[in-house]
């Protein structure tokens, strides 16, 4: 058997990011983290257990909790949680919590394939997304906060955990689509 | 008619002069000016003809409203169709021409009709033209030559258009007195305030005071500067507000580049923008507009209104005339006499119809006033010259004229017959405006929550009255707001300018026009009324009144006002009619915004898609999906340079691969969503017709869903991974849909089964090696795997690690070949792609595409839900009897629906195969099927069909009425281009009945 | 043009994140009913002008599908509640 | 009076102070034999037909506001009958011809103009479902061809045709014989017509009950007063649900706003129709020069005459998908009407069975204006015989009990 070196790629790796890179408005694609989907009522009490062993304290609504470093716990729905992690720990991380919730009525999915992660910054961020996004990016997203919302008639999630950025997820068949429609809407800002 | 000397207060920058084009010659007028306002000082009378009988018209109006002067701007990709020439801001080297005018302005051919223009009355078409109605297109062909305005633009569009979303606490619609007065209310208390105004600069009608009120011009300054230093304050100018929806979604458009030289335009910024606004609060200061008097003839060119004259006088120092009647109804025209005494020097004869007002100042300054008198009639030829008038009197409920009339020499005349509060955005909603007696006009209702209205669209006609109820509207508001508010305004007194009732001389009423761009008249409106077209709305549609670019701005009252006179009722009882969006006409670019081109609809693509790209693949659209079609092969010729195969080609070639060696295919696109809970197996044995209670894991199984009304909606392979946890795939088109529909039934009838759904589309990229040889090319690539035929049987998963990524391999088949399907995730999906073509070099794999997927699946008879499928067909019309299972706990989705009366019916149409006489005939698809030659009624349709490459012939799928049961009866496609084509009832499968083929090559 | 507030979420979203998901609370009749009452279970809905009780499912937000009523003739929004709220109710 | 431009010429001479009203205003009186419920086009129909036919029937019709000011006044006046299936296409194709000599049967201008209909397709998929239905259409009797995109760029010039928008445009399908009318003036045509014929055409009368019992109706309740009717045809388009509660009936519709929007006139440019499911909208250019164009339907039920601004978006921009031209040129007015639609997307006509003398004709969605000489005919037919006309018999409401529906969702689409 050859030996194998699996090439690693993101949905924008073919985008020239040179293109989205100006003080005014600047879009970054990060490789390094994975996502993972927890599904679990909070309340009962295996649940409540298994989640304190994996170190997740769940979210209010619309809010976050965690870190980026260790484990960045997102609000989604009810029961319904999407976990960003550094990629090297992702594995571990099913591993441990699948186990941790066995018995309980959970799923703990792997989803990292399936978005883009963004992170947009630049003095005209909201300008550029205030003609995409249907949400009040601006006025209704304080740091801690994350919404589920659509622009450019794709799905997104966009959270804020610094505070001259923001960070969003596209799923990745629409990843193209998304930027090619930041690309126009911050045309006049290049 | 001149430009004045410089005047205190004008809005013109006289160092700066521009040139412009009108009708093919050269002009000039400064920077300031509106293209009307730049016509005027140019001495320009008609600059437009009417719509029905090409008469001569001028400028009427100085805003929005104006019915008259359409003109078409500039040419190619920047021409404006039916642009108004009152709301054009001029700019250097500006091209326009008017929009009316059969063949020229100068000469109209509709106005050359003048004899029969007494019998094209209001509805005159719907009596005539009906003989015979064969020849009614002729007609029709030369009638639609006389009407519209301008061209379309034969040039697609140079400029570009955006979106903006906005969220404020309070939005308010108008910059004049009122409007700024609410808003620095509103912004002091800390909210966020959008102010919102058509015109290039704040102030309104409040503009015109300057002239003659230091006063108002120190509020505006001071206020105006107050506003644009505060930070939460966003002011948008040249921007309309065209429709309020509910819960105050306020859209508008911003006019961004519209008065920048076409030279001086910044391609990169959109010409206009839509900002669609959510307010928590909506402050409608909207003004109103000035309504004319009637008279006969009052379209001269000439005859404007008074608050035009006003405008045009004080902000753009324009005199429309050195000889000036005004008439009116109301306070208003004695400060245009003012203006015209102070401004210009000029004295004119006032006409004012009611009696009582003290206007002592002017008569004593040597203005012929003369109260209780009204025009009656103008005449002139290019423009007005004379006017008779009369001594009217009022008894309380009508008026009547004197029949001795006299003749007044003038050159312009400018009339007011009270004001039209504008209260469209009020009314979009559904609320309807307010009759008043007192102000002879209808006012808004707001009577929906979180809006008010203030100034002079409730009446108010004085600014200061406008600033001190902008003032309170915005306290009002901030109440709601829960802001800390300044100390309580006052609703100021309404001072009302004593608008005399309506009235319209009772002679020459074919005349006298309501809606001057539609050309109805009074005579029309008395018309429809004797014909029985009472209702206002029928009125309106009869006559066409209101119909215009304009909407009736300006004629609609008059024309309910005359309505109401005729039908002896009030006003209200007639009422308006309907206000709809959009208030001023919006650009479609601009509607669309950037969501056009390629933008229009999100482009979905798979990881692997760039690889396609470089293979030369042809895309079809699948949903939102680009999937390869096929991929052509470059063929070279000995002389061209190069082509490519074309489809047939290429297919040809790939499904001869895919069935004798190896092909690849990219199955990315198939929605995939992941199902974990105890009771999962319950759950899909409740979506699905079959079984799941005992499929193992490490097993998969294919499944037909149906709605409730038990016709297939899709249908897929389900993985199980563990007994709590599997995973579906669904069809491409369908996997969103499929998604929401499980949710749906999940969280509102069966909240107690325990389970998660979630979707992995995206997270999975899946490469299928399908062929006799796929063995060999997998088994290159993983070595964790035994892809031994009995260790690994078809319809069974495993997971390994593939080209050193980890994966989960599916042993299924949608050819009827041995296959594996590959699923990695997304970020490893191009590089397993390109592993699998280099393992499979050597058998020469050939990647494929949909095309060929639908032709390997049609000779093994698979379906695919929504081509062989309708929505019409059940599991047992698709002959899939073995996929329902009517002995589960639970009945599964649409298991009742499956013994009604008409389900059971044996003559339904179902799936069977066709296999036409000719063995090279390939069927049309949708080609309809019919019993006999010379039959008509049809008993079915061909659903797929193609030349199979392998069998040498063409196959087809259908469905025929009771064709299960009619094996190999002859029937007869009957196709689109008039043939009629034998062909058999066959099994719809065609290819390896007795499944040889699925393990491949041993 | 609605803005809807999601029970889950707890702030009002725009309508294009919804999907109007029909009428609520429409019993499903057991397996044993008459073809005619299959019929009118599967078609035959109330179609109120006035207030109506609807399912929204907050599609491209939390995922959940929670109750709506609605004047459909003056587009107000009355209340919205979750199918919990009304279960635990009842 | 008799239309013509004799007419015309006489009464111009005169000053036009001799017309007389199109249709009388009356004050209903206490009994008929046949009501019908709604004053729509439809309803006007109705009772055209009905006086035509059974002339010894006494009959009126009963609208609450002002006729044709619903659905008739507000819709995109197009006229087809290339419906896929057998029962919707021989309906529709009955209805057109019925058009094609309607100007003279009611003596009045319906501007009925035959300016063909093109249905585009975008897809592989669209273009099996074309061909399906033009050759379903050719064996019907339906005139229809299938049109490829080179003989389209030909034939509309203005439309584009070229392959880098998002939805290339693959073919079409055509029918020459449809096209559009005037919308008001078919229902002043048969107002006129009827009331000619003895038909009480009652204005600002609304039904607000009905006497049901014993199994059948014995008259309705209004605004105006109890009139009694052995035989009640109920034609209110979107309000079915409203007036079917009245008598204790449910319908399977649901009530949506329908969208549509109007340019500024302009010259001719656009001399047919053309119509888009994949990109939704389809446009025509009025003789007065307006584009006018039609939407989606808004998901949810309304009966507000309005929709959401987004679904208005959308279609503009697929308009210009279309007709890239069409980007600059502007619009002057949108409005919503209340299309009451079938889960098959095929109307109602039929006899209520709990009801004896009680009929509804309704749910026709999208496609009501271009059916309404055709449904007011069959509809006629089947009250004055008490038994569904051929034509109106599969759409019978028992459909929705068997399961023998009438899917025109499938593969026909579903904009009109």
């Amino acid at each position: 058997m050859a030996k194998f070196e699996p090439q690693f790629a993101t949905a924008l790796e073919q985008q020239d990011f040179n293109r989205l890179n100006s003080a005014a408005f600047k879009v970054q694609e990060l490789r390094d983290y994975g996502y993972v989907v927890l599904r679990v009522d909070a309340n009962t009490e295996g649940a409540a257990h298994a989640l304190a062993k994996l170190d997740i304290s769940v979210p209010e609504p619309l809010t976050m909790t965690g870190s980026l470093d260790s484990h960045l716990v997102k609000w989604i729905g009810p029961s319904e949680y999407g976990i960003t992690l550094p990629l090297a720990q992702k594995d571990a991380f099913i591993k441990a919590a699948k186990e941790a919730l066995q018995g309980v009525f959970a799923a703990v999915v792997d989803n990292s394939g399936g978005y883009s992660f963004l992170h947009i910054s630049g003095t005209q961020r909201y300008e550029v997304l205030s003609k995409l996004a249907l949400y009040d990016l601006r006025g209704q997203l304080p740091l801690g906060k994350v919404v589920s919302t659509i622009a450019a008639k794709s799905g997104v999630i966009v959270y804020r955990v610094e505070e001259e950025s923001l960070r969003l997820m596209v799923r990745w068949s629409f990843a193209q689509h998304f930027w090619n429609a930041l690309v126009k809407a911050s045309e006049e800002y290049r | 008619m001149k430009r004045l000397a410089p005047q205190a207060h004008e809005r013109i920058d006289r160092s700066k002069t521009y040139q412009f084009t009108w009708q093919g010659e050269s002009y000039y007028a400064y920077a300031g000016d509106t293209l009307a306002s730049a016509l005027l000082a140019n001495g320009i009378d008609v600059v437009g003809r009417s719509f029905k009988y090409g008469r001569k018209r001028g400028i009427l109006a100085a805003g929005v409203e104006e019915p008259n002067a359409l003109v078409t701007l500039e040419s190619g990709g920047y021409e404006v169709p039916n642009a108004r020439a009152t709301e054009i801001e001029l700019y250097d080297q500006l091209n326009a021409k008017a929009a009316s005018g059969i063949p020229s302005l100068r000469f109209d051919l509709r106005a050359a009709l003048k004899p029969f223009h007494k019998f094209m009355v209001a509805g005159f078409y719907y009596k005539t033209f009906k003989w015979p109605q064969k020849l009614w297109p002729h007609y029709e062909h030369y009638l639609r030559q006389l009407a519209g305005f301008s061209e379309v633009p034969q040039q697609a569009d140079a400029e570009h258009y955006d979106h903006q979303y906005q969220f404020v606490d309070v939005a308010v619609v108008g910059g004049g007195a009122a409007g700024l007065s609410a808003a620095l209310t509103a912004a002091q208390s800390g909210a966020s305030v959008l102010v919102i105004d058509e015109r290039a600069e704040l102030g309104g009608e409040l503009s015109s005071e300057f002239a003659s009120s230091a006063e108002a011009q120190q509020w505006f300054s001071s206020t105006k500067q107050a506003l644009e230093q505060m930070p939460n304050v966003r002011i948008l100018k040249r921007s309309t507000a065209f429709a309020l929806h509910d819960f105050n979604l306020l859209l508008v458009i911003e006019r961004r580049q519209d008065h920048v030289s076409l030279k001086q335009r910044n391609e990169k910024q959109s010409r206009q923008r839509q900002h669609r606004v959510r307010a928590k609060q909506v402050i409608l200061a909207t003004g109103s507009h000035e309504r004319p008097l009637l008279f006969a003839n009052n379209d001269l060119p000439g005859v404007l209104m008074a608050s035009a004259m006003r405008r045009y006088l004080n902000e753009f120092a324009v005199l429309c005339g050195d000889k000036p009647v005004l008439a009116g109804n109301n306070d208003s025209i004695y400060a245009l006499a003012e203006d015209l005494v102070k401004r210009a020097g000029v004295k004119p004869v006032v006409l004012d119809m009611r009696v009582g007002y003290d206007a002592s100042r002017l008569i004593a300054a040597g203005i012929d006033v003369r109260q209780g008198y009204t025009i009656l009639k103008a005449s002139g030829s290019n423009r007005v010259e004379q006017v008779s008038i009369a001594k009217v009197y009022y008894d309380g409920k009508l008026w009547s004229a004197s029949a001795a009339t006299e003749t007044l020499d003038c050159d312009v005349v400018a009339t007011s017959g009270g004001f039209n509060p504008l209260v469209h955005l009020d009314c979009h909603t559904g609320s309807k405006p307010l009759f008043s007696n007192a102000l002879q006009a209808f006012l808004p209702a707001c009577d929906k929550p979180a809006r008010i209205s203030a100034g002079s669209v409730n009446g108010h006609s004085d600014w200061q009255a406008c600033v001190q109820d902008g003032a309170y509207a915005a306290h009002q508001i901030l109440g709601r707001l829960e802001k800390s508010v300044a100390p309580t305004t006052v609703k100021p007194e309404l001072k009302l300018l004593n608008v005399a009732p309506f009235f319209c001389p009772t002679h020459q009423r074919n005349k006298i026009f309501i809606d001057m761009q539609n050309d109805v008249k009074a005579s029309d409106i008395e018309l429809a009324i004797r014909e029985n077209y009472r209702s206002i709305e029928h009125i309106k549609r009869y006559t066409a009144m209101g119909f215009g670019t304009d909407q009736g701005k300006i004629g609609n009252v008059l024309g309910i006002a005359l309505a109401a006179q005729l039908l002896n009722r009030s006003i209200p009882e007639v009422g308006t009619t309907t206000f709809r969006p959009m208030y001023t006409p919006v650009t479609m670019g601009a509607l669309a915004g950037e969501e056009v081109g390629l933008l229009f609809d999100p482009q979905r693509f798979t990881p692997i898609h760039a690889s396609h790209v470089a293979r030369g693949a042809e895309f079809e659209v699948v949903g939102q999906w680009m999937r390869p079609w096929y991929f052509p092969k470059a063929i070279e010729h000995l002389y061209d340079a190069q082509s490519a195969e074309d489809l047939h080609t290429a297919v040809q070639r790939e499904c001869l691969a895919v069935r004798n060696s190896v092909g690849v295919m990219d199955a990315s696109t198939l929605g995939k969503i992941d199902i974990q809970g105890p009771d999962v197996r319950e759950f899909l044995a409740r979506v699905y017709t079959n079984a799941w209670a005992k499929l193992a894991p490490g097993k998969c199984r294919y499944g037909v869903m149906c709605d409730e009304n038990g016709m297939i909606i899709d249908d897929g392979v389900t993985a199980c991974l563990s007994d709590t946890h599997f995973v579906m795939t669904t069809t491409t088109g369908g996997a969103a849909r499929i998604y929401n529909h499980l949710e749906t039934w999940l969280q509102t009838e069966w909240p107690a089964l325990k389970v998660y759904l979630t979707s992995v589309t995206d997270h999975w990229s899946t490469t299928a090696i399908v062929g006799p040889k796929a063995r060999r090319v997998i088994e290159k690539l993983c070595s964790d795997i035994d892809f031994n035929a009995k260790a690994f049987p078809f319809m069974d998963w495993r997971e390994g690690t593939v080209a050193g990524v980890p994966a989960r391999v599916m042993r299924i088949s949608f050819s009827g070949e041995l296959s594996y399907e590959i699923n990695v995730p997304a970020n490893y999906g191009r590089y397993i792609w390109e592993q699998v073509m280099e393992a499979g070099k050597e058998f020469d794999i050939t990647p494929y595409g949909t095309e060929t997927m639908h032709v390997l699946r049609a000779e093994k008879g698979y379906i695919i839900v929504g081509q062989d499928t309708d929505g019409s067909l059940s599991p047992y019309d698709a002959n899939m009897g073995w996929a329902v299972s009517l002995t589960k706990p639970y009945p599964f989705l649409g298991q009742r629906a499956l013994t009604r009366s008409d389900t059971v019916r044996t003559d339904r149409k179902q799936l069977v195969g066709l296999l036409p006489h000719d063995a090279q005939k390939v069927l049309p698809e949708g080609t309809q099927l019919v019993n006999a030659i010379e039959d008509k009624a049809m008993i079915g349709h061909v659903t797929s069909s193609y030349l199979s490459p392998i069998l040498g012939r063409s196959i087809a799928m259908a469905v025929v009425k009771a064709g299960l049961s009619r094996m190999g009866n002859t029937i007869y496609a009957k196709t689109v281009g008039g043939e009629t084509i034998p062909v058999t009832i066959a099994d719809s499968v065609f290819y390896d009945t007795a499944k040889e083929k699925l393990d491949g090559e041993v | 043009m609605f803005l809807i507030r999601c029970p889950y979420c707890g702030e009002a979203r725009e309508e294009q994140e919804f999907s109007y998901a029909g009428e609520a609370f429409i019993q499903r009749p057991p397996l044993t009913c008459s073809d005619e009452e299959w019929g009118d279970y599967l078609f035959k809905r109330k179609n109120i002008k006035g207030v109506t009780t609807e399912q929204w499912l907050h599609s491209a937000g939390c995922r959940r599908i929670f109750v709506m009523e609605r004047n459909n003739v003056t587009y107000e929004i009355l209340s919205i509640y979750t199918f919990e709220s009304k279960r635990g109710a009842a | 009076m008799k239309y013509s431009w004799l007419a015309l010429l006489k009464e111009g001479l005169k000053g036009h102070q001799d017309w007389t009203p199109t249709w009388p205003d009356v004050t209903p009186q206490t009994a008929y034999d046949v009501i019908i419920v709604g004053g729509g086009g439809h309803g006007l129909a109705t009772a055209y037909y009905l006086a035509r036919d059974f002339p010894t029937k006494k009959i009126a019709v009963l609208e609450k506001g002002w006729i044709g000011g619903g659905n008739t006044g507000r819709n995109t006046t197009i006229v087809r009958s290339n419906y896929l299936w057998d029962e919707a296409a021989l309906l529709y194709e009955h209805a057109l011809k019925l058009w094609e000599g309607l100007t003279e049967e009611l003596d009045f201008n319906v501007m009925f103009s035959q300016r063909g209909v093109y249905n585009l397709g975008h897809t592989l998929q669209d273009m099996r479902d074309i061909e399906r239905r033009v050759s379903a259409n050719l064996l019907n009797g339906v005139d229809a061809e299938v049109v490829s995109v080179a003989e389209l760029k030909e034939r509309i010039p203005i439309l584009e045709t070229g392959k880098q928008v998002r939805y290339p445009v693959m073919g079409a399908s055509f029918q020459a014989r449809g096209g559009v009318a005037r919308h008001d003036a078919v229902a002043w045509g048969f107002a006129r017509a009827a009331s000619r014929l003895g038909v009480d055409i009652v204005q600002n009368c609304e039904v607000i009950g009905m006497d049901v019992s014993g199994g059948r109706i014995h008259g309705v309740e209004t605004t105006r007063g109890f009139i009694k009717a052995d035989q009640v045809g109920c034609v209110p388009a979107g309000h079915a649900s409203v007036l079917a509660k009245m008598a204790n009936v449910r319908l399977p519709l649901e009530s949506h706003p329908l969208q549509a929007f109007v340019s500024e006139p302009m010259k001719p440019v656009l001399h047919t129709v053309v119509m888009s499911n994949a990109v939704h909208g389809y446009v025509s250019q009025s003789d007065k020069g307006d584009l006018v164009i039609g939407a989606g339907i808004d998901s949810y039920t309304g009966y507000a005459q309005r929709g959401s601004p987004h679904l208005i978006d959308h279609c503009a921009a697929a308009m210009i998908e279309l007709f890239p031209i069409f980007s600059r040129t502007r619009l002057n007015r949108q409005w919503g009407g209340i299309v009451d639609t079938c889960p098959d997307a095929c109307p109602i006509i039929s006899p209520i069975p709990e009801v004896k003398g009680l009929y509804f004709n309704c749910g026709w969605g999208t496609g009501g204006f271009k059916a309404t000489p055709g449904s007011g005919h069959v509809f006629a037919q089947t009250i004055g015989h008490d038994t569904p006309h051929p034509l109106a018999a599969p759409f019978h409401i028992q459909r929705f009990t068997t399961g023998a529906l009438i899917d025109e969702h499938g593969a026909a689409g579903v904009a009109h």
